[in-house]
């Protein structure tokens, strides 16, 4: 049903190997912006227990694709595959990001958070009024997925290599979400504190916002309960499900 | 071959029952097979009350296992009856996973979701050491075991009642007599190995709670040995786990004495994993010539050739 | 950074020793890496007599991690100090584990072996679950043990006296406080846990005796839960193992509180894992700042973050 | 030391893919016949507690290799492994055969035990007075490496399929042992119920013999002594060391 396996077609390390973009197979899904998959191939042997998850960059005739940074031992265990190689997959997994195609929309990727924007360059999830910008630790060179969705997006990158220029980023991000203002829409995904960064200023300038959860899974499908998120009602979701992108409003970010 | 189980009150399909705690409430795996071909579904412990659980994080990753400290975050039995059984294909047995903090409780419980015509038996959780009262104490002295499975058993409208023993006690087989003595209809066994993982890095611990509980493949060898233990002290049937992931494992499990499986952390490993194992198992079974489980069951010889 | 590690009574230049049973006599390894540059050596348990073991087989290998009933196959201890002692470098310190099946052979034994300029430290295996008699009784009650730590204590000529401890217990701090009181100048877990592995083929164990000890990664979290617990609940140092193949793992257990860690089944997956780990540590331990174990050792933050 | 990394040079299944034929790079060791190699590759993980035994097959400039039958979860393992990956190995381990060139030899392989024999092929082993015969169940063609020590040793093969076959290959084995009488020498390695049967049959005519066991192995190098064999004194030895290949005298056969 919605588990199915698919082989590798292509393992392609970016100029910077720690980058890696993984070519699947088809499957035969049709996946929003922000939905991901969890990727387990046979390499995980049972000595890893949980599959992985991906933001899906691609997903069209030409096969799934998801890109990723080698981080641990499940992604090694990724990098490592060759092709033919089978994976099994299960998705598309929970809920993306919520456009309007009228809405003036603001992409925040921070590092490999990038790929989730990956199916906004495509039909028919393109959106006329949307600009990215990409805060990026490795040079820009290092994420070749940046260059091929600057053909289809706006984009503009900063880079962040030292305490300053973190703090430049910072501004600007701030700078953009208030001129963005109440009519228009953020959405951001990447590292833990850029999320809690950016719901804090899209909550103080009343911008609408939504970010994208990577916190820690097991199942990705709802059970284990290992990857819950607390609500600002108090309770605790299952960011795989009832995520991984949220409203921030709907957060607490304390 | 025919896979039916026969338990007392209770009859499975095949043997094949998805543990409590890792299969939600069931109707999140409708997606990925087809519930009615399941043994049995065991839902997520049940309290009185919702429960919000431990605080994250909650898991972490072992070689060949995992960690947990949920916390039983559960929506109540409530909002179970309600929302969520009345969706599960009347086709399969539903037991309900019970958690309490005092034997009163326990009973209440059981009164509440034993009057239920579609719940076919209740599992008692007394191994939960997630929880600060009540489970794991239970769970770890015979006394208090008994005290609770009596409470459970009264109460439970003559429903099958199912405990779930801790591994983490010197001797489980006397607290399966306890639970045998005290009424208990089967019994399943085992609950998670209580264990931790820390981060070098941070000097923290990787769950919230410090400890949690141990499952996968790595649990398999003692499970096994508790399963094939309790097996010859008491004369109730037993539904073994720990570490199941094949359709070996399974036929392991049966081979020490157990009369049916949960699959637990397999689910996570692949969500449509209980549902490939029913037909495996069949398979792998008739490979071996079995043609009904009494036969291979419990025939371990005692030792090698 | 110094990675000298201060015991009573014992120095190693490191944390690192390689496990009773894991090691043979120290003897077997000095083709594959150099015994001077580990912390000690803890050579195969010894009883008074030469023992020949269980019938094969007597290992089975399981998810991350192996069962061993090796019976504590030994030379005996005379023929160890007459044939293997001699020939152990004077660098590194030697710590025998004893076996024995009553306080008397115990006492017997540690008063042949405290008695040797050559033997550093004295660790007493009360817990091994492959030996009829004694061993595992010693192991599980707390007055058992402290019978047996007594008597070993007073036998031992002044020679530190290792306890170590076995997991099948439903409290190890119990057994950890027991040994203390008794005099324990150390405490060193976990040993291996029961566990059994079966062929649904042969429908038999795979291991002639049914059950055997767990060892391996697999058991990692659960050493590291009751290596911290016992840390907590006594006040002389605890040498802990379970599970270490990489030197983050040596570090995970230093931080919970262990003052030394023992090697064991790592020795397996690759002979010369013992001597790399020296490196490999000190090389971590450089990249995390750490300067001198103290500042390190039993830093665990309560939760997360 | 002894304990070294070696890259893999060529993995070649045969006809029948469940034979296998490693190729290592060169290992700076002289192993003798009978000796063997524990071999522990990267994609073992942790979950594979233990390396696995092989007998040296050739060893010499060209490189290591084993000829090995995929028959469970660590030779499934090795089979999938590609030219490049790292394989850890420690050896030359355990005593091999003791031979004399001037004694007729009568080698005795029972299916991939053949691979015991390679080095035998091979200066300064060749042994001028050698004879062998190999029993297999799969097709010859399944064991290029027959042909390859057939260019060099003496070789007659028989196939058993059926009990008929069992049975006359058992005659063989009786006939040949008995002829070779007391001046001679048998060396065997093959399945134990081989092993067992041409013991006796060394015994009961009086002819030097010396067979190689299989015995499950840990640790390979005399400690985990998860090896041992019973010895006709009635000690436990273990095979990794003091075999793997015995004199039939030296053990028991019941
Ligand atoms: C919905 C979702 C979408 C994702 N999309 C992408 C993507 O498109 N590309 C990509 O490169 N990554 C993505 N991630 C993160 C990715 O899943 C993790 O990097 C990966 O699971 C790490 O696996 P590992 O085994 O290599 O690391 P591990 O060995 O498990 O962990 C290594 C280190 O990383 C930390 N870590 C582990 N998992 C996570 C996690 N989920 N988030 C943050 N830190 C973690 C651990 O605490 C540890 O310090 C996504 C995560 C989620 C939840
Ligand atoms: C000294 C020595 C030399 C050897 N040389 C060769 C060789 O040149 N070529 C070759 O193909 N094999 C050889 N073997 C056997 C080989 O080591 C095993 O086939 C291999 O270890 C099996 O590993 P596995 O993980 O695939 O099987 P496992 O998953 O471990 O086991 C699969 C099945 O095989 C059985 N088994 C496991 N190990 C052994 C064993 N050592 N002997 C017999 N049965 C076993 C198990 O009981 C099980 O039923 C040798 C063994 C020894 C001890
Ligand atoms: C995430 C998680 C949650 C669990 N929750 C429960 C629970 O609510 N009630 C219960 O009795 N057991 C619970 N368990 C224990 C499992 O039912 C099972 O006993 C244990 O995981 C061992 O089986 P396994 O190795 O197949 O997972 C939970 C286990 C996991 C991994
Ligand atoms: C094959 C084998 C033999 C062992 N023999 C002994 C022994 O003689 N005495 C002892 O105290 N522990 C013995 N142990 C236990 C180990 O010393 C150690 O406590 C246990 O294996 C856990 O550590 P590990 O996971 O690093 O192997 C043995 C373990 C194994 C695997
Ligand atoms: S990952 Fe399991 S509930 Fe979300
Ligand atoms: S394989 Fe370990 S002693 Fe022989």
């Amino acid at each position: 049903m919605n588990t199915i396996q698919l082989t590798i077609q292509a393992v392609t390390p970016g100029p910077d190997p720690s980058i890696v973009d993984l070519a699947l197979a088809p499957a035969p899904w049709k996946p929003k912006p922000g939905q991901f998959v969890m990727l387990r191939p046979a390499n995980f042997g049972q000595e890893l227990t949980w599959g992985r998850p991906f933001s899906i960059y691609r997903c069209d005739e030409a096969g799934l694709r998801v890109v990723f940074q080698v981080i641990g031992r499940g992604t090694e265990r990724l990098a490592a595959l060759r092709p033919g190689d089978a994976v099994t997959v299960w998705g598309p997994l929970g809920r993306g990001f919520q456009t309007k195609p009228e809405t003036p929309t603001l992409f925040l990727a921070g590092g490999i958070g990038l790929a989730a924007f990956g199916l906004f360059a495509e039909e028919p999830f393109r959106l006329p009024h949307a600009q990215l910008l990409f805060g990026h630790r490795l040079p820009l060179t290092a994420y070749p997925i940046y260059h091929e969705m600057a053909q289809r997006i706006p984009c503009e990158a900063m880079r962040q290599t030292s305490s300053a220029d973190i703090e430049a980023f910072s501004e600007e991000l701030s700078r953009r979400i208030k001129a963005l203002g109440p009519e228009g829409l953020v959405l951001c995904c990447g590292p833990t504190p850029m999320l809690r960064a950016v719901a804090r200023l899209c909550l103080e300038h009343g911008v609408p916002g939504q970010v994208s959860l990577e916190n820690r899974m097991g199942c990705g499908v709802g059970v284990c309960l290992g990857c819950v998120a607390t609500t600002a009602s108090g309770e605790r979701v299952q960011t795989c499900v009832h995520g991984p992108v949220f409203d921030v409003r709907a957060l607490t970010w304390d | 071959m025919d896979t039916t189980v026969h338990l007392p009150g209770l009859t499975l399909k095949n043997p094949i029952i998805p543990a409590s705690g890792t299969f939600g409430y069931g109707l999140e795996f409708a997606r990925y097979g087809d519930l009615r071909r399941l043994g049995a579904i065991c839902v997520k412990g049940l309290s009185l009350k919702p429960r919000e659980g431990n605080p994250m994080p909650r898991i972490a990753e072992t070689p060949c296992g995992m960690l947990n400290s949920i916390g039983l975050q559960n929506v109540g039995v409530d909002v179970f009856l309600q929302k969520k059984l009345p969706f599960l294909p009347p086709e399969v047995p539903i037991i309900a996973n019970l958690y309490a903090q005092s034997p009163e409780e326990f009973a209440e419980l059981a009164g509440i979701l034993g009057a239920k015509e579609r719940i076919a038996a209740l599992e008692v959780n007394v191994s939960c050491p997630n929880v600060r009262l009540g489970g794991v104490q239970f769970g770890q002295d015979p006394e208090a075991l008994h005290t609770v499975t009596r409470a459970v058993v009264a109460a439970a409208q003559g429903k099958p009642v199912i405990v779930k023993l801790s591994p983490n006690v010197t001797d489980i087989t006397a607290m399966a007599r306890a639970a045998e003595a005290a009424g208990a209809t089967m019994l399943s066994l085992i609950n998670t190995l209580t264990g931790m993982a820390v981060d070098i890095r941070t000097r923290a611990p990787r769950l919230a709670t410090g400890t949690g509980g141990l499952s996968g493949p790595a649990i398999k060898p003692v499970a096994l040995r508790m399963v094939h233990a309790v097996c010859r002290a008491v004369s109730i049937p037993v539904i073994g786990m720990g570490g199941i992931v094949s359709a070996e494992d399974v036929l392991e499990f049966i081979l020490v004495g157990a009369s049916a499986v949960q699959v637990g952390t397999a689910s996570f490993m692949r969500p449509d994993r209980v549902f490939s194992l029913v037909d495996e198992v069949q398979a792998l079974a008739e490979d071996l010539g079995i043609s009904a489980w009494e036969e291979f069951r419990g025939t371990l010889k005692e030792t090698p050739r």
